[in-house]
């Protein structure tokens, strides 16, 4: 088993699954000969060569018609979108072409295709190269959205993804591409979407959260449990539709709940997660539902300062989880 | 005399009947489904009415068990061509569990029948064009040899997607046939609020495609367009791009009210240019259509309809919760 | 003091502000000479002429995104999309643009705009002329998003969203267009954005909802009367960002809250009136926070059967806030 | 003899030393940031460099007192003649408080001034030229004389709103002027992959408007054609679209290696047609440049970049807590 990172983990999901299925390629903005803006499609080309690594014109609304285009007819396209801010331009493709193309022809058709994109902050990129975008897709059934947080979920998620019948957003946190490293097995694996999994076992407060918080959650755990808090904590890794059985267990297990996101608090992923536990465990609870998010500001800045400000950070989470656990 | 246009296209007398046939029935269908919208029967009507020259001409130019299509709101004549029945229709009319389309999901004119490589259609327009781009790009990459034929008006050639999925075709030089029936109206903005060109296939030459514009009350040359468009497709010489000019014969849906953005003249020339009676016309002249066959096909058409709509009106609807079915494959759903 | 329909309402508000500020205009698809798909224009492209009451080409994008240019310039546009289904290829122009002019330009620059869109269903309107956009755009910070109920509530939170300095989306439901009537003064009044309404005192429980969903809770809330249970009724009318505290006393008010949204359940806008309860005003509750909304799937179906399934209606709001009282 | 091409045009000799200077400027800003950045000083630099010319003599044949602009992130030759300073493209790159265009909150690149009518702009690509078309309908709607200039790369002419934007301008014949800045290269995808057509400016047609391709590394050129696009914007007649063609010196920004996609050929053709010294060498022909009056332009300007960059590196980051100020108007904060 050998040591990846975490976008070392996602080339090599599409690269097997490239060599598995003739059907699967690749489309997207410099995923071709650069192998991406990150690198995510390196050696990508060289292998499969340019007609299963597209470089697509700069379009990202035709990147993801084209897409689903290609899905529909039985290919299995994974679109790049360079950033996840760059999304928005596709927003009509996605919402009201792929996420209803199954539902709308009773069946007939179907649209198997996953778009990736870069996503998070905490890299010096700027209102346009930091957003949290999931909030603007998590509302639209017939839509799947994973958010892998190791090496070890990237690659098992986007194999799973790939092999979907239906349409897969993949959000990746980029600093967490070479943060994060983990043991990723060789063999194929895959991952079933819509499982959020526990990363760690604990008893006083429940942290639910995705992404980079999982990180900083597992540390600020690692530290408070040195001053008697133990912490469970729930990975969404599919933040929808939901997995509202495991968070309803997370939440029952402790009594005390904390939320975490790196997107703005206001009509968060993370609203959704309080109203099903304020549905469905209500009176299981010892302490409101507590969320820890960036501020209702438009984006990140760029300024270390304001930057720093908006960001989550392991800080930030331990002193929420504190409170929580003073509560 | 009027001259034989078609012999030297390739199409039998027998060919060009049907085109007729096709263009008739596509007619005589949306006609009912008016009389059935404004009886209370059915909510909804959007027309093919002045259309069916540009889209069975162009219809029959492909070739119908093989090439796949992703038809706009009014292409009724180009679904008929590639296997959607009088009574599949219907059922999309009426909303029934069996409609093929959607099973009732869908209001009418939203195509879709993956056996017939009808590529199912939303209402956002031009979407549908970076789609069949998409269905081209795979028959590309698959090395097959068909062709993918998508249609829209000349006002959702502004959208954004129109412009994208060209220039994505273009690049990759794709088998993809872009076709625009220019009615002149986009609901009640007239062509030149629409657009500042002359023509839509003004447009080609900024894709790298070639462009044509035709007159769409004339089925003949639309046929002989789009077989062009479609040799070189398969030729792996790329896209094209088509223009269709036509007249809306209606009203732009049965919410809709012509008379409030339409003048009379506008209207009486429309109707002048009436695509099924130009086309009898030549074929009358031609001595290939007659009277009498003229209302044979007529009765039998009616025929059809009446039987078609019969079973449509009877047809049950889904049930309710057949509303949460289909949102996810089916294995994901438990 | 007239009695008006809430489109009359709407289009009073529109030439109000047009004869006021001759910044104001109008642009959008058939919004001129037809006066709108819905009538909602009607009579303004003959009072104000076709340079303030512009019929634009069919392009959603350039809709918003010239909007945005003329009112980073100083004019106030009010930009109509057709059906709110067709704002999605604008969402780009929305998001990344209009919500985020002020903040990036660290307000030198501000975008006073206004777009108008008629949402909602049980009109027959199938997949795509029937949906709930409002939870797409309600996690995004720059945009205010406004949804009246009345007459009377339209008027003033339109005229108010004209003057407002900032984009402001306006969604109207589609069905209460003529359906729904009230009187409507005829002086030049606002109603400040931002602020959530009570639509009926009451005392067993209370319900927040808005649009068409005030009606039918108003409705029912007659009918439970007279089996003695008193519904406290909250129309949000601003449903971004919220107002929290009027969220809070509400739930306070009766301990026993039914949020209803026409929207699919997971990820509306009650998702996140559902957190800010379970954050601020746990304690007070008697019973789990309940939520009537659509299904989970892509939209609501054409078929009246499936249609009606998915409808919220005065029945199911009845049901629901029954079975709420008796919790 | 080298022949004197700006007199004709109206150009006085002070004017084409003024523009050197501005393009020099533009080069040594952008040269200095590159060196800032690789020092670690500063995150992320995008470059002006090879496209100066297109940048400035365009800049020149506006109006800088009553025009509206809406340049893209490379146009720092743009914004300086449009009264941005050294000063303020430091402390842009330094993301400081004092930056004009956003206080700190955006990259380097995302201008935005409205003193100097600068509009705001963003990273996703294209969306300006909708902007652009709207400041322009507000310019024909309140009767005033100003044009709108607005430019993108020939990648992003791919995007929906060059379509939509292009296409509405054309309608409207709204004075507007669209400037594409064709520099062979979207980051690492080469004209051919974007675009399937011979130049940009073939788009035009499809707009209703007149289209043209000129040498980007020609201030005189492009200054002549956007004075004519101008003059005909303020006569009423409607939108143009240009295109300049040129190279990218640098790597697409601060974040790429073009080595990974760009040969040696390629980027030595480059060099050899830098607009810079071409320029210089023409004015110098001419006698209106020496070397002398060139090398004290230089040291003017290195002791402005020195000056600017001291005082954008000393100069205070908002404060933190500045990042929940400006969501919505003042008033509404509390
Ligand atoms: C994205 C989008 N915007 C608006 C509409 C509403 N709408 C339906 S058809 C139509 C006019 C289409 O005109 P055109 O493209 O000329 O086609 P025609 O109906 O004339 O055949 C409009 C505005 C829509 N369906 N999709
Ligand atoms: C909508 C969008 N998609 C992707 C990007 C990422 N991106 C930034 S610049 C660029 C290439 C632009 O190429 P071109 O338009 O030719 O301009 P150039 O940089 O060459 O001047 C890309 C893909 C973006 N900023 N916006
Ligand atoms: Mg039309
Ligand atoms: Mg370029």
């Amino acid at each position: 088993m050998a040591v990846l990172s975490y976008i070392d983990a996602i080339t090599l999901a599409m690269k097997e699954e490239m060599e598995r299925d003739e059907r699967v390629f690749i489309l997207g903005e410099d995923v071709g000969r650069k192998g991406g803006v990150f690198k995510a499609t390196n050696g990508l080309y060289e292998q499969f060569g340019e007609d299963r690594v597209i470089d697509t014109p700069l379009a990202e609304s035709a990147i993801a018609g084209v897409g689903i285009g290609a899905a529909m007819y039985g290919l299995r396209p994974i679109a790049e979108m360079q950033f996840a801010d760059f999304i928005m331009p596709a927003v009509n493709q996605i919402v009201s072409e792929a996420a209803k193309v199954r539902y709308r022809s009773n069946n007939d058709w179907n649209c198997p295709m996953v778009i990736r994109a870069p996503f998070g902050g905490g890299v010096h990129g700027a209102l346009y190269h930091s957003q949290s975008v999931e909030a603007v897709f998590a509302n639209q059934p017939g839509l799947k959205i994973v958010i892998p947080s190791t090496p070890y979920d990237a690659k098992g998620l986007l194999k799973a993804a790939i092999r979907d019948d239906d349409p897969v957003l993949f959000f990746e946190h980029k600093r967490a591409y070479r943060l994060i490293k983990g043991e990723v097995p060789d063999d194929d694996y895959t991952i079933e979407i819509g499982k959020a999994d526990v990363k760690r076992e604990g008893d006083d407060i429940t942290v639910i959260t995705y992404g980079l918080g999982v990180h900083f959650a597992l540390q600020a755990a690692e530290r408070i449990e040195k001053d008697g808090i133990s912490a469970h904590i729930l990975d969404l890794r599919t933040i929808y539709p939901l997995d509202q059985e495991a968070i309803i267990e997370a939440a029952k297990k402790t009594g005390k709940v904390l939320l975490i996101t790196e997107d703005t608090k206001e009509g968060s992923v993370m609203s959704e997660v309080a109203a099903i536990i304020a549905e469905y465990a209500l009176f299981d609870l010892d302490a409101p539902i507590k969320r820890l998010a960036g501020p209702d500001v438009p984006a990140m800045p760029y300024a270390p300062t304001m930057e720093k400000f908006f960001m989550i950070s392991p800080e930030k989470v331990e002193q929420a989880m504190r409170e929580l656990a003073a509560f | 005399m009027t001259e034989n246009r078609h012999a030297a296209l390739g199409l039998s007398d027998e060919k060009v009947l049907e085109m007729y046939r096709t263009m008739l029935l596509a007619r005589r269908i949306d006609e009912r489904m008016w009389l059935l919208n404004r009886a209370g029967k059915i909510p909804f009507v959007i027309s093919c009415q002045g259309q069916e020259a540009a889209q069975v001409g162009a219809a029959y130019a492909l070739d119908n068990e093989k090439d796949y299509i992703a038809p706009y709101y009014r292409d009724m004549g180009v679904v008929l061509r590639f296997g959607m029945t009088t009574q599949e229709l219907m059922l999309s009319a009426f909303a029934k569990a069996e409609d093929p389309n959607s099973g009732g999901r869908q209001m009418p004119g939203h195509f879709g029948q993956k056996k017939n490589r009808i590529i199912t259609g939303s209402s956002p327009v031009t979407t549908q064009v970076p789609h069949a781009v998409g269905v081209a790009l795979a028959s590309k990459m698959q090395k097959k040899d068909f062709v993918t034929f998508v249609t829209l008006g000349e006002g959702s050639s502004n959208q954004g997607d129109f412009h994208e999925g060209a220039n994505f075709a273009g690049v990759h030089k794709l088998p993809v046939i872009i076709m625009v029936e220019n009615n002149r109206y986009a609901i009640s903005v007239p062509l030149k609020k629409q657009l500042a060109c002359e023509n839509v296939s003004d447009r080609a030459k900024g894709y790298g495609m070639p462009g044509v514009t035709v007159d769409g009350n004339d089925p003949i040359e639309v046929y002989k367009v789009v077989k062009e468009a479609a040799d070189r497709a398969r030729e792996g010489k790329g896209p094209s791009l088509i223009e269709t000019v036509c007249y809306r014969l209606t009203a732009h849906s049965s919410d809709d009210d012509q008379r409030q953005y339409r003048t009379e003249e506008d209207l009486a020339e429309g109707k002048a240019h009436d695509p099924i009676m130009r086309f009898s016309n030549y074929l009358k002249e031609l001595n290939i259509l007659t009277s009498e066959l003229e209302e044979k096909m007529q009765n039998d058409i009616m025929a059809e309809i009446d039987e078609a709509t019969e079973y449509a009106e009877q047809a049950p609807y889904a049930a309710p919760e057949h509303a949460l079915k289909y949102v996810y494959a089916e294995q994901e759903e438990v």
